[in-house]
């Protein structure tokens, strides 16, 4: 949204304005560009409205500021201009203002007028300033605009040689404990003594054959002092009896649970 | 001999001009000659051995290249060659300016630099709008400003500041040379604006106009 | 101002020692430091403007550079700045640094000290776990470790074996001064074996092949 009207200092400053600030607006005598995509919200607005009162802004006058901020709003709005939210407020604001800097001093009133009007101009005041510094900032000699560092620098280098610390001990320790660790393991299953169920069943047969009265089962079992063989056999004669029992060719007999075992041949 | 009206010509005979340097400022030279990065009074003598006053060295260096087509300067206390200002004219590379700033970002950095460290919602104040929220990213990108910690208030709001970076980019030796900071600061600009008003009734008295 | 005279030691002092340079040494100066490549000398006159002589004005330049600790030279009649050669040393900084070797590169150096020469298969094969790239680089780096021909089977593996300065580093005659796998038994070096494996420890044990 774009208006013609004057006078021709109502422009939003941009960038290239503030680096140089004496360049001579020509060209736009008699036209207000009324843009208020333009400016950055209404403190810029009314910053670019101090400055066209051509002095000191610790001088302005608010009242006249006040005034030029709206009579720039009443034009915005005559137009039908859509004005955003924050400009409208600010209106209000300063047109409280106005009324209280106009009407008689009110001692109770806190804060006073002139207090609120000191807080504009400072915050103007403010704005200003860093404006202006940001612009010699840019101004200045800038390194890689203005002044550049070596073109083609050698470049520095630290080399970080590492000294490994590491002793025999650590070395021969860690091959014994890798060695042990991953060499494959070699399981052997010992041959254990056992009798086998035809070896039983033989034994268990034969002596039958000699003895007809009630025996112990454990009798028929071969001397030895081996423990594990002894119980081998004792298991393998007690499966041989059972199998000899079905054939029919023995007998067995127990008074109670896990009381002795006694066979005879049938 | 003079050299301000010599002619190219006659610096053939002015054996004297350079003179042999002693070996530790040959040293430093080389070692900031060939350094990719600005170096800290402690990198170069990490470089050039710890026999060698590289303080005192680097003040006789600075001194004599101060009239030269390449300077010796100081930024946040790193030390680097760079070419003299007045050169630029010849050196200015054809360079995009399409990276150029926006005044939103002017204004946020220049705020940044005289205040840090400085929160969003306190350069929001000073400009009177919302910071859009590529600004902030842009001077990141920069590296001219990094997050400074959070302030100890209700809502630990992030705070801002320049980097060492920024101060090598403006030239700046250290934020003491932000162009007119004293003159700023004297005038309570720099402060916040309740302890300003404070100053300011106080200087012009509760009735002033 | 003349500095002829000025003795290297009282640098502090001899303001002369470096001179203001007239404006036409100055430019060919900073175009030369900002320049990204050696130039000629039409690439310098293209810079600094017709009006100068360049070639007597570098001739001056690399002159008063010549006991510097940066030198102006001609390569192929481009000319550009660089380091003193009797200063390369000081851009190249060696810092050591006392470092662990890790695990891996601890069992890896002491398989290959005890089969050598072993390639990276076998030697996974006996640690149980594959070894990374970094580990034989970094035994190769710290000069323990060297390439040891490649081994005349399919695939034609490269094989690794130890160096002199590993027998040093470890103080070792010889690498039948490494204990053998009675030595590291007695010394509880190692868990207790059966006979088969010991067997094989010793078929490819460390006086193996």
């Amino acid at each position: 949204m774009r208006i013609s009207a004057s006078p021709a200092t109502l422009r939003p400053m941009n960038e290239t304005d503030s680096l140089f600030e004496d360049t001579p607006q020509i060209g736009s005598a008699d036209r207000l560009t009324l843009d208020l995509d333009g400016w950055e919200g209404p403190l810029d607005l009314l910053l670019t409205l101090a400055r066209s009162q051509k002095v000191d802004l610790a001088k302005i006058s608010i009242l006249a500021l006040v005034e030029q901020y709206l009579a720039f709003i009443a034009d915005a709005k005559k137009l039908k201009l859509e004005i955003a939210a924050d400009y409208l407020v600010m209106a209000a604001w300063l047109a409280y203002l106005k009324s209280c800097l106009l009407l008689p001093k009110d001692p109770e009133q806190d804060p006073s007028p002139e207090e609120l009007a000191m807080r504009l101009q400072l915050r103007l005041q403010r704005l200003s300033a860093m404006r202006e510094a940001g612009a010699r900032l840019m101004a200045r000699d800038r390194l890689g605009r203005d002044v550049f560092l070596r073109g083609a620098p050698e470049g520095l280098r630290v080399i970080r040689k590492a000294q490994w610390q590491v002793d025999l001990y650590d070395l021969i320790s860690a091959y014994g404990a890798m060695r042990a660790r991953n060499v494959p393991a070699v399981h052997v299953v010992g041959r254990r003594p056992v009798m086998t169920l035809d070896e039983a069943l033989t034994r268990v047969e034969r002596m039958l054959g000699i003895n007809v009265e009630w025996t112990r089962l454990e009798a028929f079992l071969p001397e030895t002092q081996d423990g594990e063989y002894r119980k081998s056999a004792l298991a393998s004669s007690f499966v041989a009896a059972l199998e000899l029992a079905k054939r029919g060719k023995l007998e067995i007999e127990q008074q109670d649970a896990f009381a002795p075992l006694y066979v005879r041949s049938a | 001999m003079s050299s301000g009206g010599s002619s190219a010509g006659d610096h053939g005979g002015s054996r004297g001009l350079f003179a042999e340097l002693p070996d530790d400022l040959r040293a430093i030279e080389a070692v900031l000659f060939a350094a990719a990065e600005p170096m800290s009074v402690d990198d170069i003598s990490e470089h050039v051995g710890a026999g060698i006053d590289v303080k005192a060295a680097l003040a006789v260096l600075e001194a004599h290249y101060a009239g030269r087509g390449i300077n010796l300067v100081a930024r946040a206390k790193r030390w680097h060659f760079q070419t003299a200002a007045d050169m630029a004219h010849l050196l200015r590379r054809e360079r995009d300016e399409s990276r150029k700033l926006s005044r939103a970002a002017v204004e946020t950095l220049a705020i940044i630099a005289y205040h840090e460290p400085v929160s969003r919602a306190e350069i929001e104040a000073i400009r009177g709008v919302q910071i859009s929220k590529g600004t902030l990213d842009v001077l990141m990108e920069a590296g001219w400003v990094r997050p400074a910690g959070r302030r100890e208030v209700p809502g630990r709001p992030l705070t801002y500041a320049t980097t060492a970076d920024f101060l090598a980019h403006f030239g700046l030796e250290s934020r003491r040379d932000l162009p007119g900071i004293d003159d700023l600061r004297a005038a309570g600009l720099l402060d916040p604006i309740d302890a300003a008003m404070e100053q300011l009734v106080l200087e012009t008295g509760p009735e002033g106009d």
